[in-house]
């Protein structure tokens, strides 16, 4: 058993970050949010991806031939958990097309598809969005009921997707419809790569309770989609979108740990410098006790991250046990963010934009967003039906288990 | 012993109730959280025509001289709708201070005004590094021929924007101990020197101040009460802004409650209303008992502020305040959970019940200090 | 809307406290438990009940035709509250019987049938225990399986009962048996007054994890019950179980209160005389914080319990929403005694019988007897399908639903 | 990076789960929670013949030279077994004290004999009034000579009663800094002046013991390590014995979910699994959750004892304790709410793994100090 990493990551790890702090743009400040536009956010991302190509230092664990550096998965986390910890915001446009798209991709797609969209996933040239949601399937994914009918050479897509995160930035979509209604739900599904400009896709922002609009509706009228975007078979969609992902999940898992770690220390922070009473909260005994379990709830993260890592990097897969991740990190942010607040009292409630403001608003805003977290990517609930019933093998309840029939 | 409502106080319940249907509802909210002053001079006038802000004033000076029972009541109903409006200022901060300590000149002033819905008044309390301890005030108060010299910073200050006069506490009296050298002020909002500015806080359907004083002076009519001792007074109006904001926060989780049960009825999912799975049911059940625990120490912290000595009054208003508030921060949070993607969008109302409920957490002492004040106060 | 007690009620608990220190045999600490061998605790017990009936504050609140004495629920109340503070220990081995087998035969029985038995009650005569319980029949408590046939003018009884309260004292027992197993199940139930003396009847006790045996199992071998000894007609069994003890239930909820009002003055002379590093712990600002909620939520439990008393005496019948009220107890008794715990360090480890024993090792007995709390008298998970289904008015879960048709 | 355990700690693991089945089944459990002594001289032979007290140990002194990994890899199946046994006490007390301030002498003497398994150790560290702070010893050792009188109460030693040697730290300098003036001596158990009396605890399958010293002399060979800088080793013996713990907990509690996922399987309650409800299904899986969480921390904190700095250690063993304790402590009281009335019986095994986990929470200081420890050395 060893947690270091060899020498030889650990100079690659350096040379990369000392590459990376050439990349990032002046005036970038890692302490903040930087991009309320857009636009400019998404040149950004796109400027940054394509100089992480260029730089060698994209897709390191995929093969060549596609882009990628024919690396191990370790360069890959290093290079992550790198920028996610230094100037993440700048990747984070491309959260959906690097986590989500491009993993299915590269595992499920043809060697044509795959020429076809992993060099220019990989060169930031295009923005990817998911489109799994709908208004009536929310938990229950494969209540999907976006049809897809096929017409010639085409399918003809009606239908509506909501809470698609980046979709008003994506140029493709990956998504999962409906191609035969008459077996059972989750039979009856395929899955697309649907270029976002095709006529008959209307894309309306949803604004969040954060006042953001970080996700959006997605609209089909009559959009035809050329047979030949289909990954897979008919009808194999629901196992694509279920399975194809847990790979990359676990490079997600693993820099969860470090981005905690730099909360922590900004936690560290704003209890040593913010007054209660007149005297740091630092020294607030339950509040002590509240970054302590901060910073265990962090090391948990890290230390999960990285076991379930090296069980897959020695050819291990991760199973549903995976689920565990998705809890590790939001129930603990929720909480932090929680504590974050506590700690600054009455200050807590100041936004972003007032000399009263505290580091930036950034608490404030994580405090609302946390909220999220446990019903994105599905919910803590659908998190525990998953591991109750297929890592401790309990039985489904019998409504469930009668649909499965 | 009744702990039961008597019928006049349903309906005032259900006068309130409907009140906010019509004046208040959820598209009303959402103008005023965007809104910069956040009220209607229609709305604040029609609130004055339900007599609610005479409610706690005694008789003589054309109040009502009801018990803080019934405006829990109100206040109840108010947090159900999310209501924006400075009636929980004026009436709990600005007219309490003045029943507090106010000599009868100042009480024939202020409190009749208010009561009949001419005047406004809030409570200038927290200062820069308190954290969330309302006993930690630092602003000094120069004296002045009969009158002081205000300098200095109050923050999060309810409704200072819409107030006439704002009660401010400051320091005559060198010390850290609230209950020596503090003294109250009552300050003209337009006087010189004032500069009241809003924050940008989480929840905007209750603006909060930072208010500047730079020399600011109080002739000898501001002072309110005696000198030095103004703590004692504060205390009793904190107690009651707390037992006002703990009603506010049952309602308002009894609310968010009621929404997440609706939708967990219709909403489908596994070919089943979610209502029906165990992990909805029983966050719905768990709700239900944290609202009704709420509601049972919130009528006995209520009835306590008039009917106890101040020791009980102390305890029943903290334990009420803690657990009020983090009920409605809870169950608004809950429901959220429950509602799914659709609680996490702008577009449902159920985020605003979060917003106010946890802004009202860390109103006049947040959990930590309230759950020392318990302590402290049955030990 | 008040809160105070009459100038009539309060002159009430003075006369009666007064009157009930008298009582209380020489020697008796209520700081302890002082009653180790069951033969004594029921002695005890049975002098102390009559001294009570023979004083006249036996059920205040039935009618004297009965042996009551006539008045409201508040004396009730008044009375309970009393010996619960001062002396509950006396009174514990009556609690099935006046908690459950008196307000069922009261308001379920015939005239013949209270004429029997209610004077043996409040005279302090017979204990009884109450057989709902099964092996397969916990939470579930209509799969009820002991079987009673009838043959001339007998029930002949054949089964099992668990988890027996105070059966290895009783003289009676209220019995839930099948006496139709060809109907829905919740259809098929009676309700029998069985004399435990009656042949076939064994009692085993069953020790639990505090190592002390307050359950028992009750076995019923060819036991014969007279007919007339049936509570209702047949069938009946179901609704008689659920919904008589709804009344008392809230004499029980009235006097939670002041027991934990008790324990939390207990708390705090356990906070001021443990040390931690040398200083009473009560100067520890994270204990302080416990303490508070402690005594939060004794508070809850106590104006809980004077609002749904003050409901039933205006003539409101208490619904579903007494769920409530276990949930107030059980749960909170959990983290308080935990917090007790905590407070006495290392030292709570150690349980009664060493010089290092803290308060007798009540906190440590009840610590343990705590972990039955939310199982006992209906699971919180029950209590909150209840709450769910009968106060909220959520569907059934499919499963459940369908087994009522 | 290597997370993965080995082939031979895979077989370290199966030798020592074969083990607890074979020679510790619950039956044996229950007799030693009843006798006075707590295990045999059988099942000790047996544990050495294991190589068990050996595992720590220097090669040089007759031991494995192993590290705290393989160590835990071993005691997490004896936490799932509830193992009744010195061993705890012998290898991360008795000896670890000397590894980490024994000279060359002592450690011949001591280290051989226990890793032979014919000599066992404890350390007396916690006193009267120490709470749960392991840092807070009072007991005065007066120079007497070349060595030391030791006079004074320790309190929760365990297994003192089974020790041939116990370790006791004690103030050689007046103070309340446990960094300036303690020292740790080697007392043999049978000394005169020593009385070891079993306290009634509440987990008896591991006993604790009072211990009296009345002007107990100890010779200059009783010395170890420092004068008056006692304390660094004794972290050092404290981190470990934290870890170990830990894995006891985990290995406790991934026990305790078994035994709550099998019922709930097949207890059949309204016609169904009650594994098939969410109530039940929810809590199963948070079990898992937990005891997963547990383990990744329990991995690390184990590996840093042998291969990171001191603060690194510290703070990897207070957050493992922490955590792997609560978990366990937790688990096992959720696998008693699976279980229902059963599990609130004697004759089930469950309450077993809550009372050891709850003893583990308090041992070498409780939560309260380890997250504080945490705080210290992070911030």
């Amino acid at each position: 058993m060893d947690y270091r990493f060899t020498v030889e990551q650990e100079a690659f790890r350096k040379e990369f970050a000392d590459w990376l702090a050439k990349q990032i743009p002046k005036g970038f400040d890692p302490s903040k949010r930087n991009y309320y536009d857009d636009d400019e956010w998404k040149a950004a991302y796109q400027k940054f991806q394509k100089s992480l190509f260029e730089g060698g230092y994209a897709a390191m664990h995929y093969e060549k031939e596609y882009g990628g550096q024919g690396k191990t998965m370790m360069e890959q986390v290093i290079v992550q958990q790198t920028i996610a910890t230094t100037c993440g915001e700048l990747s984070m446009p491309g959260g959906i097309t690097m986590g989500m798209a491009l993993p299915t991709i590269h595992s499920c797609c043809t060697e044509a598809q795959k020429r076809e969209h992993i060099p220019k996933i990989l060169d930031g040239t295009y923005i990817w969005c998911q489109g799994f949601s709908e208004p009536n399937a929310g938990s229950d994914v494969a209540n999907c009921a976006t049809r897809a009918v096929r017409k010639n050479g085409d399918y003809i897509i009606d239908g509506q997707k909501t809470w698609t995160s980046f979709a008003h930035m994506a140029d493709w979509c990956i998504l999962l419809v409906r191609t035969d209604p008459s077996v059972a739900k989750h039979k009856g599904l395929s899955y697309l790569l649907v270029n976002m400009k095709t006529p008959g896709i209307e894309v309306r922002p949803m604004v969040q309770l954060t006042e953001e609009a970080e996700f959006n509706e997605v609209f089909f009228d009559n959009v035809k989609v050329p047979v030949e975007n289909r990954v897979g078979e008919e009808g194999q969609g629901w196992m694509i979108a279920i399975t194809t992902l847990m790979f990359e999940r676990t490079i997600g898992d693993a820099i969860m740990g470090p981005m905690y770690e730099r909360n922590y220390k900004r936690l560290v922070d704003l209890a040593k410098s913010t007054l209660r009473e007149g005297k740091p909260v630092i020294e607030n005994p339950v509040i002590r006790q509240q970054l302590a379990q901060a910073y265990i709830e962090t090391m948990v993260l890290k230390y999960h991250g990285l076991r379930n890592l090296s069980k897959t990097l020695k050819g291990g897969i991760p199973g549903p046990e995976g689920s565990i991740g998705k809890l590790l990190w939001s129930e603990p942010n929720q909480r932090i963010t929680e504590n974050a607040l506590n700690m600054q009292g009455l200050n807590s409630q100041v936004m972003r934009g007032s000399p009263w403001t505290i580091q930036d608003g950034n608490w404030q805003y994580s405090y609302l967003r946390a909220k999220g977290n446990t019903i994105e990517a599905g919910s803590s609930e659908i998190q525990r039906n998953i591991i109750g019933e297929r890592c401790l093998l309990l039985p489904k309840d019998s409504s469930r288990e009668a649909r499965r029939k | 012993m009744d702990i039961n409502l008597n019928e006049d106080q349903v309906e005032m319940m259900r006068q309130a109730r409907r009140f906010c249907e019509n004046e208040t509802p959820m598209t009303f909210v959402r103008e005023m959280f965007e809104d910069e002053r956040g009220f209607t001079d229609d709305l604040w006038n029609k609130m004055v025509e339900m007599g609610w802000t005479a409610m706690l004033i005694p008789e003589q000076y054309g109040g009502l001289g009801m018990q803080m029972t019934d405006l829990m009541l109100v206040l109840m109903e108010h947090g159900r709708a999310v209501v924006p409006s400075p009636l929980f200022s004026t009436v709990l901060l600005g007219a309490e201070a003045i029943i507090a300590a106010g000599s009868d000149a100042q009480k024939e002033k202020y409190l009749t005004a208010i009561a009949e819905g001419s005047m406004r008044g809030t409570l200038a309390l927290h200062e820069p590094g308190s954290g969330a301890n309302p006993g930690y005030i630092q602003m000094e108060a120069r004296k002045d021929g009969d009158g002081f010299i205000l300098s200095g910073t109050k923050l999060f200050v309810t409704d200072a924007h819409a107030a006439d006069f704002i009660v401010c506490p400051a320091r005559t009296k060198a010390g850290i101990d609230p209950a020596d050298g503090i003294t109250l002020f009552i300050v003209d909002a337009k006087a010189p020197g004032v500069a009241i500015s809003q924050l940008p806080v989480i929840d905007r359907t209750r603006k909060l101040c930072a208010i500047e004083f730079k020399n600011v002076k109080v002739g000898k009519d501001g002072i309110l009460g005696e000198a030095n001792k103004g703590w004692s007074p504060l205390c009793k109006v904190i107690r009651k802004a707390c037992v006002g904001l703990a009603a506010e926060c049952i309602g308002a989780a009894e609310k968010a409650m009621e929404i997440a049960i609706e939708y967990a009825k219709v909403r489908v999912q596994f070919d089943q209303p979610i209502g029906s799975f165990q992990a909805i049911k029983h966050r719905c059940a768990q709700m239900y008992v944290e609202v009704e625990s709420g509601r049972s120490l919130l009528y006995y912290a209520a009835w306590a502020q008039d009917n106890t000595d101040e020791q009980e009054a102390a305890i029943a208003a903290s334990a009420a305040k803690v657990l009020c508030t983090e009920t409605g921060k809870n169950v608004a949070g809950s429901a959220i959970q429950v509602l799914g993607g659709i609680g996490f969008s702008w577009e449902h109302e159920i985020h605003f019940y979060l917003k106010r409920t946890k802004a009202s957490e860390l109103a006049f002492g947040d959990t930590l200090y309230h759950r020392e004040q318990v302590v402290s106060l049955t030990t």
